[in-house]
């Protein structure tokens, strides 16, 4: 059971790494800021989801779990809220004043 | 181990707690109470802090041992411990009169009469007055560097916005480079409390007295914390500051920033040099201090000559005789052998800084009263003012006699120890300094009075000179020169619990 | 080997960021350099085992500071002031090679401090018994050094006086600070109305923790204070004027009652700042408690300011 | 180790900061790097308290909290710095420099 | 277990590092604020990763206090652009 558990935390944080790398690489790489805002949300909300998901079973006890999904519910929040607000930044930026 | 390093609590330790928390509590509660509370409050508290002075000041010198106080019973180094010798007695005492006289003084000016709505600068005056008497008395009591280092930070933090109370442009930029200086002094200061710690595991000065050793990190940090404190002292060329801000505040705030603030980290230099390291040679340092002291005091006093207005007369005459103070470093490390001319020295820095409080303060707030009366304070126009003013150009003379150091009076007295024990010491040319500078304060002070008892073009005759606050500042001066009519006895005071002399020499 | 590969890549980081921001053409970037400067500094903290710091590092230069100081830059593009004189080349290398000096003095400083170092872990743990808290720093914090706790709180409540007397002519009792618009919608509006409750909920649970765990009322006061600027920039919660007796209160309260507890202490213990030790728990939860709540009114207020000139808010 | 290594990291950050103070001429990076400078000084202290772990402790806790102290203090420094900067512009606006 | 979570944390330290050549670079404001976003973020799966590698619940805590302060720092970073019209 805790085998498997552990190859599931593994596998999860893999993938979060993965979105998290791509997310860094698509931040420095892609052209235009638009598509660099999409590259970031994508890192964000998957990357530290799949994160926080591949943790929890090695959370102690369901406190613990809680905490993590709240961290997690946080971080989905102000990127939600940021993201819009940068991208409205970005129109302001790319568009002559 | 004797009476000067022990941290054994003794009777009357809970007086120098009184000191430091009565102001404090002041300064918290003045913000509810609103700015009429805060003066009724402050007036309130002026005699009380004044008995406590007067209480930890005849205590020590009874027991002729530092009064301690251990917090919460913790010792160090893992408490903090209240110590109070005679040179933190002697300040206590200083603040507390100066404090009160001011408060006095400040009251025309910053008073709220029954049925008066609340003014900024009344509430910012009296909640900041209680809060650099605070902080000034822990700076000279706490026996913690860290402790110490939140004194500087209080002392600042009530000293810069007293600086721009009139809110003026030039004065808000006097402020801000204050500040500047202030906060970077502080931060040296702290990075050598840093090190200290991580080389000898304690921040308190008594113990560190007995475990400082001459490593890489203490000097090191030795000397970040002396530029730092330094940079808040205004020891040139570090004392670009002080000028535009002393000379900018009102009359009353600038008597407390030219004669208690600049004090405070004067105080912490004297702790750190012979409390923390008295067994740390570093005479050629000592002489560097000594000689940026010189300086400080001619080119200080040159510069007061040249002013045109009569309040940066003063304050760059705060800079000469901030210099003063530190030619009591080398005479005190080349004197280790002799203890009597260390002992000299020593009264002879805090006499001085003790008289030069009274002085400044007076000269302060009687140049206030006088650029108030005539509209003005250019030194060129102050003809007639001797007529109209008299109180005030006495008080102008006799402050003025005590920072030339002419007998008898207490900067003489001060003056007259650094030179005898330069002299004995056979560092003769810190003598000629003192002698010089004399002479410069003597030439800027005459040339304000002979202006001043000119006849005038006339329209000073309608000025009327608060009587009330004149006697104020005619007091302060007074008593800047009785402290030259004290038997040197007196001054024993001052000597108990230097560590210096309980360490100091040990190899 | 993971742990020294971290340790540098953050030091680098560190490093970069600090000299971005010394060098960064305008204040806005300067500003954002250091917010992340703060955010990796609060890992430094987490890698040198200060949890406790790296708490109040995330919360106070990342939060706090950083707010205080974009703010500033956007009002001072609108109305700059006079700067001060840059010195010339060959002054300017002089000055940097003077600091790197200083560098170098205390980067050997720091490597010549004696091994083992000293430490007052063992004696800080010895009597954490008596404080009546699990957590070793604040056990330092409110008992073996609670005087410097005392006099901080009392500095905070000093800068806010400090703050107000900058009032302008005109603005003395006013609301503190610049007027924001409300937000009604979008998703600004969303997060104001959102993140306090859970930032409160949040606080509570830090100020808790605090006694046993890292944690503590600076940590929950910062966290409090920034919810309430949230609100506040959202234009969902207008500060109370600054005559007001209550808001008053509510800044000098826990510092009052710390310095009344302090001087309690004289009259059971003879000690100031010692607690009888049948109350000790329930004395320090109050002054936790109070502290909290007073600092963060005077950490908020003094990012919003003094008041402005009743005409043109 | 990682103790040295942000010991050093601090005293690189003081001269950093130390220049930035020194030769910045707008007032506002003046703070920032006070604020810099400030990091420094207490990643020395952190560093410091690393050194000293023992009893059971990842550091001595007495540099720790007095970090704790030191961080809120300089942000209280910090904002009274800006705001009377902000006030100073203020009025520089309403009357623009002589000179 | 707790080496591999280790290493994730160290590869989402790189990640970020290299996030920040974008600040550093910018140009523009909105690229600036951004990679304090996923500094914000990045530094939360640092501190959840070490958490659960080291046993230490605390760093929760500090990963929850992060979450709330990275969101409130990115919303002050927003408002305050240049551009934007001040705070006002």
């Amino acid at each position: 059971m805790s085998l498997l558990l552990d190859t599931f935390t593994i596998l999860a944080v893999l993938a979060g790494l993965f979105f998290f790398a791509a997310g860094t690489a698509g931040l420095l790489r892609f052209p235009d800021t638009s598509s660099r805002l999409h590259a970031l949300t994508k890192a964000d909300n998957l990357g530290l989801g799949l994160i926080v998901l591949g943790l929890l079973p090695q959370m102690g006890g369901v406190l613990p779990a809680l905490k993590l999904l709240v961290i997690w519910g946080l971080a989905l929040l102000a990127g939600a809220t940021v993201g819009p607000l940068i991208a409205r930044l970005a129109r302001q930026e790319d568009a002559p004043p | 181990m004797n009476s000067a390093v022990s941290l054994a609590p003794t009777p009357w330790g809970l007086l120098p707690v009184l000191a430091v928390m009565l102001p404090v509590a002041g300064m918290v509660a003045a913000l509810p109470l609103g700015a009429r509370g805060a003066e009724r409050l402050t007036f309130a508290l002026l005699p009380v802090g004044l008995l406590i002075a007067i209480g930890t000041a005849a205590a020590t010198y009874a027991s002729g041992a530092p009064l301690v106080h251990l917090l919460g019973h913790w010792a160090p180094p893992l408490g903090l411990a209240f110590r109070a010798d005679g040179l933190a007695t002697a300040m206590l005492l200083t603040a507390a009169i100066v404090i009160g006289a001011t408060a006095l003084y400040a009251r025309a000016e910053f008073g709220t009469p029954p049925g008066t709505p609340e003014r900024r600068e009344a509430l910012s005056f009296w909640s900041l007055l209680l809060a650099v008497w605070g902080a000034i008395n822990l700076a000279v009591v706490a026996d913690d560097l860290f402790t110490l280092y939140v004194a500087l930070e209080l002392l600042t933090f009530a000293a810069m916005p007293l600086a721009c109370l009139d809110g003026k442009r030039e004065t808000l930029e006097a402020a801000l480079r204050y500040l500047m200086f202030a906060l970077l002094g502080s931060v040296l200061y702290l990075l050598g409390v840093a090190l200290l710690y991580g080389a000898y595991g304690t921040l308190d000065i008594v113990l560190l007295a007995q475990r400082a050793r001459a490593a890489p990190a203490t000097v090191v940090a030795a000397a970040l914390m002396t530029a730092g404190l330094l940079a808040k002292t205004a020891l040139l060329p570090l004392h670009l500051w002080l000028p535009p801000a002393h000379a900018g505040a009102p009359a009353a705030a600038s008597a407390v920033l030219s004669a208690l603030v600049v004090k405070g980290s004067f105080v912490l230099v004297v702790r750190l040099w012979f409390g923390v390291m008295p067994g740390l040679p570093a005479p050629a340092a000592a002489q560097v201090l000594a000689a940026l002291g010189a300086a400080a005091i001619i080119l200080g006093s040159a510069a007061a000559l040249a002013q045109a207005r009569l309040k940066l007369l003063v304050a760059y005459s705060t800079v000469a005789q901030i210099g003063y103070l530190f030619l009591m470093f080398p005479l005190m490390t080349a004197a280790i052998a002799s203890a009597e001319d260390a002992a000299r020295a020593w009264t002879g820095g805090v006499l001085q800084a003790v008289s030069h409080a009274f002085a400044k303060a007076a000269m302060f707030l009687a140049v206030g009263l006088m650029a108030k009366g005539l509209g003005h304070d250019r030194i060129a126009d102050l003809g007639g003012a001797g007529r109209a003013m008299p109180l005030c150009l006495l008080t102008f003379g006799l402050a003025g006699l005590s920072l030339m150091g002419v007998p008898p009076s207490g900067g003489f007295a001060a003056k007259w120890l650094l030179l005898t024990s330069a002299i004995e010491a056979g560092q003769w040319w810190w003598a000629l300094v003192i002698l010089g500078g004399g002479l410069l304060t003597g030439t800027y002070v005459y040339r304000v009075l002979a202006v001043a008892l000119t006849q005038g073009n006339g329209d000073t005759a309608a000025v009327a000179e608060p009587k009330g606050q004149a006697w104020v500042a005619l007091a302060l001066a007074l008593l800047s020169v009785v402290l030259g009519f004290l038997p040197l006895g007196a001054f024993g005071l001052v000597q108990i619990g230097r560590l210096d002399l309980a360490i100091g020499g040990a190899p | 080997m993971t742990g020294l590969l971290a340790d540098l890549l953050i030091g680098a980081a560190i490093l970069a960021l600090a000299a971005g921001t010394v060098t960064a053409r305008s204040a806005f970037t300067a500003t954002a350099f250091f917010i992340a400067y703060g955010l990796l500094l609060a890992l430094a903290w987490v890698r040198l085992g200060a949890v406790d710091i790296a708490l109040t590092e995330a919360a106070i230069s990342a939060g706090l500071s950083g707010l205080l100081l974009l703010g500033a830059a956007s009002r001072l593009a609108a109305c700059p002031v006079a700067e001060e004189r840059a010195p010339g080349p060959v002054l300017k290398a002089l000055i940097g090679l003077c600091c790197a000096a200083v560098s170098a003095a205390v980067g050997y400083a720091i490597l010549s401090l004696p091994e083992p170092a000293p430490s007052l872990a063992e004696e800080a743990m010895a009597h954490l018994s008596v404080t009546a808290l699990g957590n070793p720093v604040a056990g330092v914090l409110m008992s073996y050094r609670a005087l410097d706790t005392l006099l901080e709180a009392a500095v905070v409540v000093l800068a806010v006086i400090g703050v107000w007397s900058l009032a302008p002519a005109g603005g003395w009792g006013g609301v503190p600070g610049p007027i924001h618009p409300r937000i009604e919608q979008g998703p600004l509006a969303l997060l104001a109305r959102l993140l306090p409750p859970i930032g409160i909920v949040v606080a509570f649970h830090i100020l808790w923790v605090g006694s046993y765990a890292p944690g503590g009322k600076f940590q929950a006061a910062a966290i409090l204070a920034a919810m309430w600027l949230l609100a506040w920039l959202a234009g969902l919660a207008t500060p109370p004027r600054i005559s007001s007796r209550r808001l008053r209160l509510a800044i000098s309260a826990g510092t009052g009652l710390f310095l009344a507890i302090g001087m309690f202490g004289v009259l059971a213990e003879g000690a100031f700042l010692a607690y009888p030790p049948a109350l000790t728990k329930a004395l320090m939860l109050a002054v936790e408690f109070a502290l909290a709540g007073s600092i963060a009114v005077a950490l908020a207020l003094l990012v919003m300011g003094p008041p402005e000139p009743e005409d043109r808010a | 180790m990682s103790a040295t290594l942000y010991g050093l990291l601090g005293a690189a950050l003081v001269g950093i900061g130390l220049f930035g103070l020194l030769v910045r001429p707008s007032h506002l990076l003046r703070i920032l790097s006070f604020n810099l400078l400030g990091g420094g000084v207490f990643l020395v202290f952190g560093a410091v308290a690393r050194r000293g772990a023992g009893a059971g402790l990842p550091g001595d806790p007495v540099p720790q909290a007095l970090v704790l102290t030191g961080i809120v203090v300089a942000f209280a420094a910090t904002a009274l710095a800006v705001m009377l900067l902000l006030r100073l512009s203020a009025e520089s606006a309403k009357r623009p420099d002589p000179s | 277990m707790s080496d591999l979570l280790q290493i994730a944390a160290l590869v989402v330290l790189v990640t970020v590092a290299g996030g920040l050549l974008r600040i550093l670079r910018g140009p523009g404001v909105a690229d600036r604020v951004m990679a304090a976003q996923l500094l914000g973020t990045g530094g939360i799966a640092v501190l959840l990763l070490s958490s659960v590698a080291t046993g230490a619940p605390a760093l929760l805590d500090a990963a929850l206090t992060l979450a709330l302060l990275a969101a409130f720092a990115a919303v002050a970073l927003v408002m305050t652009a240049p551009g934007r019209g001040g705070r006002r």
